[in-house]
């Protein structure tokens, strides 16, 4: 009946932002929601399963936090032109899920913070292949993404 | 005050968006692989849809808002369309 | 239905001056940094300055713009920033990994390898 | 409320369109049924036309002006129907229904989709004859033209497909002259409707009127690109002989269509007023050397197709050059020409096919092209056969020979009776006394060199065709292959029995241009149909 | 503004027509695409240039100050045209190609 | 009598009933059948000429008239008068008497309906011009003469002889009448009619109009090549190649006398001027003298005899040049008996032919002992030739010396005739004497091709018979034979002109029988002495017998037909694109600036309406990337592609910066959907090296240097006028009226998008047309796509990366591609229905706001698009099944039915309703008509785009097909 709720919800909302929020367009928008969120089924996507969906700001919130952070410091960098140092990398990240949700979640994070690019992805190894514009320490960059996302990725999403 | 204000943060705002495509079409140009240049599309559109938005900061009308919706949900399939030429030789498998 | 703009409070006016110049500033180094950095993969981080932090400001200040402006609750500019939040990266993968396996197809040293047939194609 | 018979006058677009949208439901299989709908239409279309023809030769001027979506005239769409478009929406449907009987011997099954196409060629055809609105006659003519690349391309292999990407090109650029002109004269005139324009042309002020001849004269030119005048016509030939017999049969129209809109354009808007004779010495001259080259090109060319082409070119140029004379009389006699010379080169194309298909050259050109470019997804195309019928070749040879006499203007078939209605208006009995002009003499002459050499190639390659090669086996035919030639060489000599009173027809239309202001005050005081409920008239939120 | 726009639209001009002048087909379709882009322009820049005037009429709002918006469906039936017609030259341009082994308008390799 | 104007339509049209008819005797089995429908015509004709004889004696005049062209004074209009009707006696006797002849003379293999179809339809035509009364009437005629005079010469159109001389004939004789057709247009121009009656009332207006020259050189023109005159004469020997009823009937007795017909026609309008004189005497004098000369010299017996008519009608021509009532008469009675005699002999020579099986005199001899009756009879027709008395051939030559003596215009050329006519006399007894003496006496021949020639079965022979009876008859007793037919003939021509003459065989001592005399024995002499030379000599005159008219007129119709067309078609004309395209934007830049330059353009005062930085900012890159997209095309497609998106959106921030934002969503749009489009076929095209720049020539320099001028020239052209129209605001424009009106009655306030669905909707309805069949024409021309062989092959990238899952021993083929689109997939999947819901709200908002229906159909394609993008063809298809084709069919079919909606309610086609709907909970909502339009459009666009990009796509699937085949037929081998 309703494949995909939480998505009919964010798509009547978003019709909602789009429209004004009015009797008529939440029905309007729900109709809509609905409509689409059979096309999206006719696409037989993997249904994701948020175990624990209530950490999901927790980790926006973690995610703005280093956005801000890594801007300013990718900023300074290029500030300093041809007096920083040339400490750029790449680093192979071992990541533990094989969820593709859990996996563009963490990829839409690391491509966005700026810093931290994803390259490639390998499945048998279930390995990450990043490159980092500041990279001091691979370790500490390793530790930080496992400690700071993928605990959370694992917990929402598994 | 806050005309004078706004007038000169949103034509600054405008003028700077307006250099950074500049700087991106600069990379553009000069490559010096496919790659930078996609990117360099990608940083265009982006800024593009910036100064859209700004430019109906500085009119005050929503109308401008779509336009500036559009870059952001569609621009980025020409890209990618580009992206999986580079890597596949192929758009579409 | 729209306010004049000399009739903006002060506060609303400073606070959408600094959030657009803000992003609008990052944005330009960003684009700096992506024509100045020396290789592709560091050119790869520029732009995301644009992306996170300027689509972030300029999102802000049109939304105080125009929630004060209209006196009404404007926010969908966010979906601007939802939009763009999710829908950068794949360009930014996939290129990146487009570019990666056209440098190991080149046989170039600087880039990890995962050996791979050489051959040189350059579609450019 | 409206007379139903009023909505005739969209039946033109409407049907074909209607037929197109229907035929798209239809498989690649359903092919009886795509024929059917297809042939349908066409009927149709035919009767219509007839019926207003018929309404267009009685006493009225103006068949009607429709009003489309109801609005007034400079604001909304206008169709006129008038003498010449009525004429013309006749020309188109005769070639159609020949051309569409033609292939459906085999033609229509070597691709996909060509019954729609072929139904919205009609569509832009019939649209750009009736419409009075010049970004319109813009729309129409680029259905009508994306329509003609789909034919044109219909069959693929090489030389078709180069052909058509050379006709591709230049009408796209054609496309682009066509906007900037259309736009220069809204910006200048500020209206896009033919009738307003020519009445708002004596307002204008002379720095606006500039610009505004800048606009028509790359305007002319669009329209020059699609009538063939030299030196915009040298895809012409090629594009028409690479295409497909039926397609090339439905082509012979097109180029018509280029002098149609500058017939129909100059006599409205540069009849008299401020734009008096703009262009026409242009046309003259162009008209001219067009006509020079198409003599050249008659007599140069060795294959049958590109003979046929530069046909099109030499009729094109006689055309141009009437037209840049500009006097009612000749011009009268230029339409009947126009009408006869379709005709011929309608069926000349289409001859062409049957007449080659005997020879061995072309029949290997077209085996190697379908074995090497057929596809294992191409549903078994079932090469129609022919009977050889008896008496083929006879037939053929008459067919062949009543287009050479076509062609080269002898009696006794429309050809003469139009080169005699045009030169007669110039110097003969409708010209008394008026001494011809260097420019009347060198038509004449140029008109009589073309006759020759139409004359003289026909006969040099219809010798070497039916003659020739008496290995050459006899082509097989079908009978609803030759029926359709036939019928339209029936219609040049029914054009010529009945040639009084189809010249009468075209003097009064021609009367009836060379009076804009009849035309502009018809389409101004069409009136809207009372009643319409508005919307309410406070603008504001919802 | 007006200086600006017609420079620019000069400029596309004259990139398209040295473009659709050369030998290879895709430098035809570029040239194209570029004359299009400039036509759609020229059509645009017809009615006037007025900025942050877009004819949506609102209640307070004269409508005689608008832009003038019969160009503006001008362009919009031209941007429609020209996103076909491009579709289908491209098109066969590849036929074109697959047909004659090369990539010339004539279908030639030519000894420039 | 009332039946008299009938039976003129009867006559003309009869001939052409009865070739229809034959025509369709498709059973070529029976001979007499169609000899059974010829004869029947013919004599009918004949009987239909004798019983109109009694109105048109004494200068009366029988008249048939119905309209054909009134307006430009063409009229069905037959008249007989005294010539005309014993020229349609002549005609239709001869023809009674070809028919009987021929239904002997062809042989079995021949198609004898079509023979006898096209000989009916010539004497049809024949008839026509001898009875018009309308000068282009009879211009038809004449043409239709040539037309079926070029069939019955090609009749063996196995015999290049045959085709050769008939086309030669078609050519001049056409041209021939072209010319005429002029001279009588100017005829009509001088008198304001095309009357015959008027136009030879008119007499005296016509010599003295400034226009009286061209007119005489063009009906000139058309008479004299008609009848073979010099110099146009050379098709008539080489028109011999027809069968012999052929020669005897359309080269002796009709066809060529249409020339001097239509001279004595106009005689009373044209002739008596000097002019008229000079041109005709000259030409006649020439081809008379001319003529037998050469026929002496011809080896073929029909050659001989063509020339002979050459030379017999120039004494025709010359009599007319002279302009005397008397001449004219001597003429016409020579017409007459020409036609007896030379058809009698054409006939003999067909029987000679027929039994020896051939006509070269050089082997011909001695036949009067095999061929008596017909050889007796040969002889009395060629001394009728020579002019022997008291045949009639004497008669009419009498007159015409009597007349050569006499001086009409004081000129070198009157004063030279008397001794042109003995001598040409002279040289036609010779040719006569000759033909007689080689082919009926002497040795038996030897070599034959028929071995034992005999006599012809007997009503083979009665024409000739016939024929040669008439001519003794008219020589011994002319005043009671046909003394009274032709008093009828010259009165009808002369009227009141008619001269005293006397039809006698004895006039007298004078120097005519003196001329006679001398011409008789100096023939005999002539032929005496060069008789040796001629029985061995080549075929043709010597000295000149290499100059012959017939290789000179083939070698420049060859030359200017030919060689010359063809030079000029490769120097006018190409066949390439480039110089096509460069023409053609030449042109169209003249026509933009030619205007004002002529008009002297001045620009108005130059308002400097301020810039915005940030706008021009914009454009310096715009520019840039456009020069750029321009620059890297060539060689860096890729890179050209970026650019131009570049370009693109800098236009589209235009649109929004000049109040567009309609614009603006569109271009973005069809940037994307291009975009990849162009993506798509870049699959397809090589890769193009850079490195392999090759030399340029100084040509291709300058090629590229003038298509730089000319790219620099359009810019600035298009600079120029777009500002200059820019700058004007537009006059009182009908945008008002939208601007105003949109909301009241279009019921939207989004006035561009009301325009497109309401105020223009049939516009849009075009527009969706065109996007649909261009999408037909893609998917159509895509079914058959072969990619070129060096695209063939799986993209490289792909390749080395299959190579590189197939090395790791871990990794299954296409990982690489899987690993690839894992994450992006996701994303890509996820994004289908906020795209699809955009485009929905995109729509909904159109009439008001920016959007619309076309711009949602893209946006919904783009959604299709992008799981095609993310999961290649086969996945996205094993799970969206769109159907393009309904699509646009149900779109169209949508627009379409609410365009005709509104006929339901009495309104044109595509008006527009329009109301609130109170919905409950929901509150008002506007409804209108358009909306449903604008829904037709949606899903066309939608149908249209998703049918190209998936056309363009599934040739990737369908060439692994391809491949998987090829290398399974290799395998197979």
């Amino acid at each position: 009946m309703l494949p995909f709720p939480i998505l009919t919800f964010c798509l009547m909302m978003m019709w909602m932002l789009l429209n004004g929020f009015t009797l008529g367009h939440l029905i309007l928008g729900s109709l809509v929601g609905f409509a689409a969120g059979w096309a999206l089924a006719s696409l037989r996507p993997e249904k994701p399963r948020l175990k624990k969906w209530y950490l999901l700001p927790k980790l926006a919130a973690i995610v703005v936090v280093d956005i801000f952070r890594s801007n300013f410091s990718v900023a300074r960098l290029i500030v300093m032109g041809k007096k920083r140092p040339n400490s750029s990398g790449f680093i192979l990240l071992p990541v533990q899920t094989e969820n593709p949700f859990a996996l563009a979640v963490l990829a839409v994070i690391l491509t966005s913070t700026p810093g931290s690019a994803w390259l490639e992805y390998d499945s048998r190894n279930k390995t990450v292949l990043l490159h980092v514009l500041d990279l001091i320490d691979r370790d500490e960059w390793v530790a930080m993404i496992k400690n700071r996302y993928e605990v959370l990725l694992l917990e929402i999403f598994e | 005050m806050s005309a004078i204000i706004l007038l000169t943060a949103v034509s600054l705002a405008q003028l700077i968006f307006a250099l950074a495509m500049v700087i991106a079409s600069v990379r553009m140009l000069r490559g010096p692989r496919a790659q930078d240049r996609i990117i360099a599309l990608d940083t265009l559109y982006i800024n593009a849809m910036l100064l859209l938005v700004t430019f109906g900061i500085g009119t005050g009308r929503t109308v401008y808002f779509e336009a500036a919706l559009v870059i952001g949900m569609l621009g980025f399939v020409a890209t990618v369309a580009m992206a999986k030429f580079l890597m596949r030789g192929e758009v579409i498998e | 239905m729209m306010l004049p703009i000399s009739d903006f409070p002060l506060w609303a006016a400073i606070a959408v001056a600094i959030f657009l110049l803000l992003g609008a500033i990052l944005t330009l180094i960003g684009t700096i940094g992506f024509l100045r950095l020396p290789s592709f993969y560091e050119r790869l981080h520029a732009p995301t300055l644009g992306t996170s932090w300027g689509v972030g400001g300029t999102m802000v200040a049109s939304i105080i713009f125009f929630t004060v402006g209209t006196e009404r609750f404007i926010i969908h500019e966010i979906l601007i920033g939802i939009f763009v939040t999710v829908t950068t990266p794949i360009t930014f993968m996939l290129l990146a990994r487009a570019a990666l396996h056209r440098d190991r197809a080149e046989g170039d040293q600087q880039v990890p390898h995962k050996i791979e047939v050489s051959g040189t194609r350059d579609p450019n | 409320m409206i007379q139903w018979s009023h909505h005739l006058i969209i039946a033109p677009i409407l049907v074909p369109l209607l037929a197109s949208a229907l035929l798209l439901f239809l498989d690649e299989r359903q092919r009886v049924a795509k024929a059917m709908i297809s042939v349908i239409s066409t009927l149709f279309l035919v009767l219509i036309a007839f019926i207003l023809l018929k309404i267009e030769s009685g006493p009225n001027d103006f068949g009607g002006v429709y009003l489309l979506g109801n609005w007034a005239a400079p604001f909304g769409i206008v169709l006129v129907l008038d003498g010449l478009s009525a004429l013309m929406l006749f020309l188109a449907a005769l070639l159609g229904i020949a051309a569409l009987v033609f292939s459906l011997a085999r033609w229509h099954a070597k691709g996909a989709h060509f019954h729609s196409m072929f139904q919205l060629l009609l569509a832009g055809l019939n649209g750009a004859f009736l419409t009075g609105d010049l970004f319109n006659l813009f729309v129409f003519f680029e259905v009508m033209l994306a329509a003609s690349y789909g034919l044109m391309l219909h069959g693929s292999g090489p030389l078709r497909v180069k052909a058509g990407m050379h006709y591709i090109a230049v009408n796209l650029v054609a496309a682009l002259f066509f906007l900037i002109g259309v736009s220069l004269i809204y910006g200048t005139a500020g209206t896009l409707n033919m009738a307003d324009l020519a009445a708002r042309l004596p307002q204008i002020e002379p720095d606006r009127l500039m610009l505004l001849q800048a606009g028509a004269g790359v305007l002319g030119v669009a329209f020059l690109i699609k009538a063939g005048m030299w030196p915009l016509c040298f895809w012409l030939p090629t594009a028409y002989s690479a295409a497909s017999a039926p397609v090339a049969g439905i082509f012979a129209i097109l180029s018509k269509l280029g002098i149609y809109v500058i017939l129909r354009l100059t006599m409205l808007l540069f009849g008299d007023g401020p734009l008096d004779g703009f262009g026409a010495n242009a046309l003259l001259l162009g008209g001219m050397v067009t006509l020079i080259y198409g003599i050249i090109g008659v007599l140069a060319s060795q294959a049958l197709g590109r003979l046929a082409g530069y046909s099109v070119l030499v009729s094109s140029g006689t055309l141009l050059m009437v037209l840049g004379i500009n006097d009612g009389v000749v011009s009268s006699g230029a339409l009947l020409y126009l009408v006869s010379s379709t005709f011929t080169i309608s069926a000349f194309f289409m001859l062409i096919e049957l007449v080659e298909r005997g020879q061995d050259a072309g029949a290997n050109v077209l085996a190697v092209t379908m074995e090497a470019y057929g596809e294992g997804d191409e549903e078994g195309i079932d090469e129609a056969e022919g009977v050889t019928m008896p008496g083929t070749m006879a037939i053929l040879g008459l067919c062949f020979a009543a287009c050479g006499i076509l062609l080269a203007g002898l009696p006794p078939l429309s050809g003469f009776i139009a080169k005699f209605a045009m030169l007669t208006a110039m110097l003969g009995a409708g010209a008394i006394g008026v001494p011809p002009t260097a420019a009347i003499w060198t038509l004449i002459v140029l008109v009589i060199l073309s006759g020759v050499a139409s004359l003289i190639a026909m006969t040099r390659v219809g010798i070497r065709t039916f003659w020739g090669s008496l290995e050459g086996t006899v082509p097989r035919v079908l009978v609803i292959e030759l029926t359709p030639v036939m019928f339209l060489l029936a219609l040049t000599l029914l054009l010529t029995v009945w040639a009084g009173p189809a010249m009468q027809y075209m003097d009064t239309t021609i009367r009836t241009l060379g009076n804009p202001a009849s035309y502009i005050e018809a389409v101004q005081k069409a009136y809207r149909v009372p009643g319409y409920q508005s919307a309410p008239t406070q603008v504001g939120d919802p | 503004m007006e200086l600006i726009l017609s420079l620019a639209i000069g400029v596309m001009t004259g990139c398209g027509v040295w473009l659709i002048l050369r030998p290879r087909t895709y430098q035809v379709i570029v040239g194209l695409s570029l004359l299009s882009y400039a036509v759609n322009l020229f059509i645009f820049g017809v009615g006037g240039v007025k900025s942050n005037m877009p004819p949506i009429l609102a209640g307070d709002v004269l409508p005689a100050t608008l832009a003038d918006p019969v160009p503006q469906a001008l362009v919009l039936t031209a941007i429609v045209i020209g996103f076909a017609t491009t579709a289908l030259f491209l098109v066969v341009l590849l036929a074109s190609r697959g047909l004659t082994g090369n990539d010339h308008v004539d279908g030639r390799e030519e000894q420039r | 009598m009332t039946l008299g104007p009938y039976i003129l339509v009867l006559i003309v049209l009869l001939p052409f009933i009865g070739s229809l008819a034959s025509a369709f005797i498709l059973n070529t089995t029976s001979r007499d059948l169609p000899v059974a429908v010829a004869a029947t015509v013919t004599a009918c004709c004949l009987a239909l000429c004798i019983l109109a004889y009694p109105n048109v004696v004494d200068g009366n005049v029988l008249r048939f008239e119905a309209e054909w062209l009134p307006q430009f004074g063409l009229n069905f209009t037959l008249r007989m008068d005294g010539f005309a009707w014993i020229f349609s006696t002549l005609i239709t006797a001869i023809g009674l008497l070809v028919v009987l002849y021929a239904r002997y003379y062809m042989s079995e293999d021949d198609p004898i309906p079509r023979f006898f179809s096209f000989l009916l339809a010539f004497m049809g035509a024949m008839l026509g011009i001898v009875v018009s009364g309308n000068v282009i009437l009879l211009s038809v005629f004449w043409e239709l003469t040539s037309i079926f005079s070029f069939l019955l010469i090609s009749y063996w159109h196995q015999n290049a002889a045959a085709r050769d001389g008939a086309r030669m004939a078609l050519t001049i004789t056409g041209i021939g009448g072209f010319c005429l057709l002029v001279g009588m247009l100017l005829l009509g121009n001088i008198t304001g009619t095309y009357d015959l009656d008027k136009i030879l009332a008119s007499g005296d207006m016509i010599r003295e109009h400034p226009l009286y020259l061209p007119t005489l050189i063009f009906i000139l023109l058309g008479a004299l090549t008609k009848s073979a005159q010099f110099p146009f004469h050379f098709w008539l020997p080489n028109a011999m190649a027809a069968p012999t009823p052929v020669s005897a009937f359309l080269h002796s007795a009709t066809m060529v006398k249409a020339g001097v017909f239509l001279l004595v026609r106009l005689w009373p309008a044209l002739s008596g001027t000097y002019e008229w004189f000079f041109l005709l005497g000259l030409a006649g004098m020439l081809t008379l003298l001319l003529g037998a000369y050469f026929a002496i010299f011809q080896q073929d017996l029909k050659g001989l005899l063509a020339y002979s008519t050459i030379s017999h009608l120039g004494l025709i021509t010359t009599l007319l040049s002279l302009g005397s009532p008397l001449a004219t008469v001597a003429a016409i009675f020579h017409m007459l008996n020409h036609a007896t005699f030379k058809a009698s002999l054409f006939m003999a020579a067909g029987i000679i032919d027929h039994e020896t099986g051939t006509r070269d005199m050089r082997r011909l001899s001695g036949l009067l002992r095999y061929l008596p009756i017909t050889a007796t009879l040969a002889m009395v027709a060629s001394a009728a030739m020579a002019g022997v008395p008291l045949l009639n051939g004497f008669l009419s030559k009498e007159m015409f010396f009597a007349e050569a003596v006499e001086t009409h215009a004081d000129s070198w050329l009157d004063r030279i005739l008397p001794y042109v006519a003995t001598l040409a006399g002279a040289f036609s007894v010779t040719y006569s004497l000759r033909f007689i003496h080689t082919v009926f006496f002497g040795p038996k021949p030897e070599g034959l091709p028929k071995s034992e020639p005999h006599e012809p079965p007997h009503w083979m022979r009665f024409p000739i018979e016939f024929l040669v009876i008439v001519c003794l008859i008219v020589g011994i007793v002319p005043s009671i034979s046909i003394a009274p037919f032709l008093a009828t003939a010259v009165m009808s021509v002369l009227g009141a002109k008619t001269p005293e003459y006397s039809l006698a065989i004895w006039h007298g001592f004078n120097i005519p029988l003196l001329m006679s005399a001398i011409a008789l024995i100096g023939g005999v002499l002539i032929y005496v002495a060069i008789r040796r030379y001629l029985a061995t000599c080549e075929d043709g005159p010597p000295f000149i017998r290499r100059l012959r008219g017939q290789r000179i007129f083939e070698r420049v119709l060859v030359a200017v037909s030919w060689r010359w067309a063809r030079w000029a078609e490769s120097r006018i004309g190409t066949r390439n694109l480039q110089p096509q395209l460069r023409w053609i934007v030449f042109i169209g830049f003249l026509a933009g600036l030619l205007p004002l330059w002529f008009a002297g353009f001045e620009a108005r005062p130059f308002v400097f309406t301020g810039v915005d930085p940030a706008f021009a900012i914009l454009w310096v890159l715009g520019a840039g990337m456009s020069l750029a997209a321009a620059y890297l095309a060539k060689y860096h497609r890729l890179a050209a592609l970026v650019m131009l998106g570049g370009v693109g959106l800098v236009v589209c921030i235009t649109f929004v910066w000049l109040s567009a934002p309609d614009l603006a969503i569109t271009q973005l749009l069809v940037e994307v959907v291009t975009t990849v489009l162009i993506l798509l076929g870049l699959r397809w095209l090589p890769k193009r090296n850079a490195l392999l720049v090759d030399q340029m020539t100084i040509r291709a320099r300058a090629r590229r240097f003038r298509d730089l001028v000319l790219a620099v020239s359009c810019g600035i052209g298009m600079s120029f006028i777009a500002f200059a129209v820019m700058t004007m605001p537009v006059p009182d424009a009908i945008a008002n009226y939208f601007l105003e009106n949109a909301y009241s009655e279009g019921g939207g306030r989004n006035v561009v998008n009301v325009i497109l669905v309401d105020f223009r909707g049939f516009d849009t309805m075009g527009e969706i047309a065109v996007l649909g069949v261009v999408a037909l024409t893609v998917y159509a021309l895509l079914r058959r796509f072969r990619p070129a062989a060096d695209s063939f092959a799986v993209p490289e990238q792909q390749r080395i990366q299959a190579r590189f899952d197939e090395e790791q021993p871990e990794r299954a083929p296409g990982d690489t591609v899987r690993d690839y689109l894992l994450v992006p997939s996701v994303i890509m999947q996820w994004m289908f229905p906020v795209i699809i819901t955009f485009a929905v709200y995109l729509f909904m908002r159109g009439h008001d706001m920016p959007g619309g229906g076309f711009s949602a159909g893209l946006t919904m394609s783009i959604a299709f698009l992008l799981q095609y993008l993310a999961g290649g063809t086969r996945w996205a298809e094993d799970r969206i099944r769109i159907l393009p084709l309904r699509w646009m069919g149900v779109g169209l079919l949508t627009a379409m039915a609410t365009g005709m909606g509104a006929w339901l309610l009495g309104y044109p086609f595509l008006t527009s309703h329009f109301r609130y709907l109170d919905l409950p909970l929901v509150g008002k909502v506007p409804a209108a008509t358009a909306l449903l339009f604008d829904l037709g459009v949606f899903m066309l666009v939608v149908g249209s785009t998703v049918l190209i990009l998936v056309a363009l796509a599934h040739q990737s699937i369908r060439i692994n097909r391809l491949r998987a085949m090829e290398a399974a037929k290799a395998e197979e081998r």
